[in-house]
């Protein structure tokens, strides 16, 4: 009878909280949307599952393991426990994701057309105003954000997992579920959220404005560009270095032709392998009290406001380039600086596509598309150093 | 005070969006002069076309993936 | 001369016990059985390479680190000391194995016809009689086992490797080796303890029943399932999440389609490093003083009987539901519910097309199969719990 | 004394195997249902065909394997 | 302001020392060496990226974690620090790699003639003579070596990278960079150091000798070899069972035939994740306080030495086999006994090619190739073991 | 005093490269010795041809790929 006692006291269903099962719906439409409507299946089917996972009353998915006073274990920690510990919290994950990404990222784009970069900065300006909104709600007493949860907010705006995830585990852990999954939500609805505002900011001339053909990129000048990007990185900002470190390492293994057994192994086994656990070790900040709350709900305001201020500085600088430059760039390319790579370079050039049917946009998209990651990890780097001294 | 937290945001505003453009500016600039520098000495040099890059350590170096990928280039020429 | 002195001292003949000598004999009978006889390969041949390894004298391979008083590093510990507290201590591998069975398995056979769910039901009696086995060797004087070890005996009964190494590794770490070779070298013989049993409780014309062709299963179910799946759990029975939560997220990686490279590297790479690393592991408790008593005689004969009283119970199971049922099953897949996957359902089909050269079971019985896998999982969720409050 | 480590061994097999056959006779049910509702609401909805799925992040998805593959598939089909 | 000053000071230009420039120069230097003169790659260009990301003045790259008074961690670890501490100091990376390595080795060759085992034996000398080497210029006091670090140094002269980090990593984790990079790059240099050495030490007729052709090597002999060899290491120098044990997994692994899918793993995803991090974590003892000392050029002087040596008493152990046995060895393949596998051989076979168009060493100079590896780990062991106890 | 650390230098050439050579050496005939005793048993009893090993737990061994390598095989014979 005891037996039995016990066993029902350890089922779900006497120890489930309301708050539990509104989130283990959260994570059910967290993989409805990543499955069925197809946004950014790789992170948010591993963010859903972790947040059901999390959420299960008295499995202990997150429990800290128990050691007795001579140092031996009586307990062990949950899975999602030792994956948060071992690879967010020290920022491995994130960082090995980049290496991952700087070995897919093809800088040929970027590479002939440098002034591109300009259009990658500009967007981040999504990121920064987003800071101020968040300021603002605090100062106006609507919310209750610090300073480092600002900032945590405002980098939504980079449309950059990898990015999103190591700033905000570094300053403001505990919204790390909500920021996550704003980030790649907003990433995933980039077709959705950008074209109204790339249409209504351009006339339909500029956005019909052909570009002329890139020049081909030689090998050479693809190896030396993540090292002279280093470079510039260990010399005027080394606080973005470990982020772009790793992504020029990525680039250097992918571009100088030594190595490829490795770049393989970083391109798929590797990215993936760390991509599953990333994506549950997020999920396990998907508790209630973390992510019911109405700071939630600024977090994902405030990150389409952020989405959409980048998208649009995107697209002025760009029409504020032509004003100057004899070569004129289609606005519509600005819209990528956001990153969110390569969804948001396709979007312009689908976008190009509805203006003039003969106008390939996409790789001309692609620099400003890189350009965006770099600009975003170079934010990243100077909020970390400027919070941290606040 | 209440206004530090925004005069915090607008630090940051004004000093990172100054930062990124300034780096990104840079890195204009460098990438530029870069590829004039590396495509002149490159083309100047040759790049010591790499030597026969005896590829090291490993002998064995799936063998049996290589000839898929073999099979495959084969029949894309054919 | 101080030094050959120390050489020699240093030599495996100068340190080597009997006990290691035999130890290591029993690493090359198991890596014999492997190789030669095809037992399981994947898990025992690094199983066995690990007896032998852990067994050399004075090659350290269990040792911890030392530290001095501030915390550095003095002497760096043995490769299965780390292996053995990061992987299987903290429960990760045998986690990480069942995200990727999970990720191999294909549930349409079982969506296609549910109630094959209770023939894995069934086959779990063998886990149970063995526990009420183990206790009665002790009550009797015969061996002395606690609870926790009986229980932990009781789950080879359960033909899954990676349950029985979880389940061992919290109840009873001692008996971590004892057991995993028992399950795995039984896993390797339901080829040979199987049909005699199968042939022995039905009639040739039971084994002759033709069960009709499996429906199609679209792939809306295959999704959802993993997803229900989880969700029971959740609300019935949280003890057994951690493992069944691990196997629907590997499932529902294979089967949503949009995160294949996820389910690829999880499936091959992912789960080949930690296949490679859990049987070193294993192999880290095989020494002579945990291997060598009567305890393990009475392991490997409780182990034998727990297999063939769960091939007795599915197989009376199949007969009773024919009792009730309008379509009859074809009772040879009932042995099929110990799990064992895929062999107990190559034996179910082999053992019918000797009754009938026309009658192909095979698919019938991967129902049962994956039936049991979940049948012994809950059935370790339920022990773990029980025992713990014992 | 001796007797309560029967007893704990028969209280397992008991609650053991009644959660056991609970669990998965329960299971049986609610599969069965669901391939009901599922089969029901999909055909209905067609569900959403799954979109054109713009794959996301990496655009290089391993364009070297793909070209294994797609020779490898084009073999198949002569 | 304040927030200028804090940026301009946080900025690598504010910060940067001379010794960290001229160590980012060492690392771009080994990068060009490894891209555009292909110097084993594989190793070197992660070890150079290294060098340069740990010297970027504030990026952290091998900061220590801080935890609070409650272990609560308040800042994270650098990326390299997490890998050094996990990866090298512990031991693990190396033992992984020297695994894929076996599972990547052919004992064939050496199957079909053990005598060449000898071989390898002889090409060890370079080792000890390089202690006495170093040691002698401590005596003399020209630089200060202990015999921790005289023994470290030696190992270079094994030509076997896995194996010169694993004892490093022991006996003098402080010179880990300069002996890594002097390992490699030598290794690297074997076509252009070796050859004089071979030919001045070789007549014409000699390296004409035509060695008969090689029997065929059962799968039975194979498998059992590993096994052999992995019980004489046992019985007789377990100091050298960490290395050579997992050496000898592998190569069951992938001799056994049954175990293929784990055995293609060891040999491509696992190897080359292992040895990203191994190079990054060796390119992070590459400081400028490490590096840049009178040590360094003693080290890289007397790591050429040792090659030089070790390639001659390989060559004069052929011709001391040849004046006493019937079947003449060619006296180059005594140079690939110091390992640097396969590029030795391969240097051998072309020397040999030189002399006679018709003559193809090969397979022949894989044998003593491999007994190369096996004489360093056996040397390895020997030196662990001898100088600890001193 | 100074010359324990040559006495140290000299004692690890002694005994390493005569541990190195003995080791080496045995194996040459522990390898020779097994060589011999492997093919005289294994030719008798034909290794038990390692039975019709069934290939254990993952049923579904990555098929994508089998039959990548397959169409190369094919495409290799013809
Ligand atoms: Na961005
Ligand atoms: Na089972
Ligand atoms: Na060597």
């Amino acid at each position: 009878m005891e037996n039995l006692i016990s066993l029902w006291a350890s089922s779900g269903l006497a120890q489930m909280q309301l708050g539990q099962m509104i989130m283990m719906t959260v994570g059910l439409v967290l993989l409805f949307l990543a499955i069925s409507k197809g946004f950014e299946p790789l992170l948010l089917v591993p963010i859903g599952f972790g947040t059901i996972l999390v959420n299960i009353p008295g499995a202990g998915f997150e429990a800290a393991p128990i050691y007795d006073a001579m140092g031996h274990m009586e307990s062990p920690g949950g899975l999602l426990y030792y994956i948060y510990h071992a690879g967010i919290e020290t920022g491995l994950f994130p960082l090995i994701i980049f290496m991952g990404v700087g070995s897919m990222t093809d800088f040929g784009p970027l590479l002939a057309n440098p002034k591109t970069l300009l259009l990658g900065a500009a967007a981040q300006v999504g990121i920064f105003t987003t800071v101020i909104g968040a300021v603002a709600l605090g100062h106006f007493g609507i919310l209750d954000f610090t300073i480092r949860e600002a900032a945590s907010i405002g980098i939504i705006g980079g449309a950059d997992g990898p990015t999103a995830i190591f700033v905000t585990s570094k300053l403001a852990p505990d919204l790390l579920g909500a920021i996550a999954v704003a980030a790649y939500s907003y990433m995933a609805l980039v077709p959705i959220i950008q074209p109204p505002i790339m249409r209504a900011l351009t006339t339909p001339a500029e956005r019909e404005i052909k570009m002329e053909q890139l020049r081909p990129v030689t090998k050479a000048e693809r190896i030396v560009f993540p090292l002279a990007l280093l470079v510039l990185v260990a010399f005027l900002l080394p606080d973005a270095a470990p982020l772009l470190g790793m992504f020029c390492f990525g680039n250097l293994m992918r571009e100088c032709g030594v190595v490829n057994r490795l770049s393989d192994t970083t391109q798929n086994a590797l990215i993936n392998i760390v991509t599953i656990f990333l994506g549950l070790g997020v999920g396990s900040k998907m508790s209630a009290e973390k992510f019911l709350n109405p700071e939630t709900m600024g977090i994902l305001a405030l990150g389409a406001v952020a989405f959409c201020i980048g998208t649009a500085s995107g697209v002025l600088m760009a029409k504020l380039m032509n004003t100057m430059a004899k070569h004129k760039v289609n606005p519509l390319i600005g819209a990528a600086g956001v990153s969110a790579v390569p969804m948001a370079a396709r979007v312009a050039n689908k976008v190009g596509l509805d203006a003039n049917p003969q106008n390939f946009l996409l790789m001309h998209a692609m620099g400003p598309n890189v350009a965006g990651v770099i600009g975003s990890a170079v934010a990243a780097g100077v909020m970390i150093n400027l919070v941290s001294g606040m | 005070m209440e206004s530090t937290l925004v005069t915090q945001g607008l630090d940051l505003m004004l000093y990172g969006m100054g930062t990124v453009f300034a780096f990104l500016t840079l890195l204009v600039g460098i990438t530029t002069l870069m590829s004039l520098v590396v495509n002149k000495l490159v083309v100047e040099t040759e790049l010591a076309p790499a030597a026969p890059v005896l590829t090291s350590t490993p002998q064995a170096v799936e063998p049996r993936i290589a000839k898929v990928i073999q099979a495959a280039i084969d029949q894309h020429r054919k």
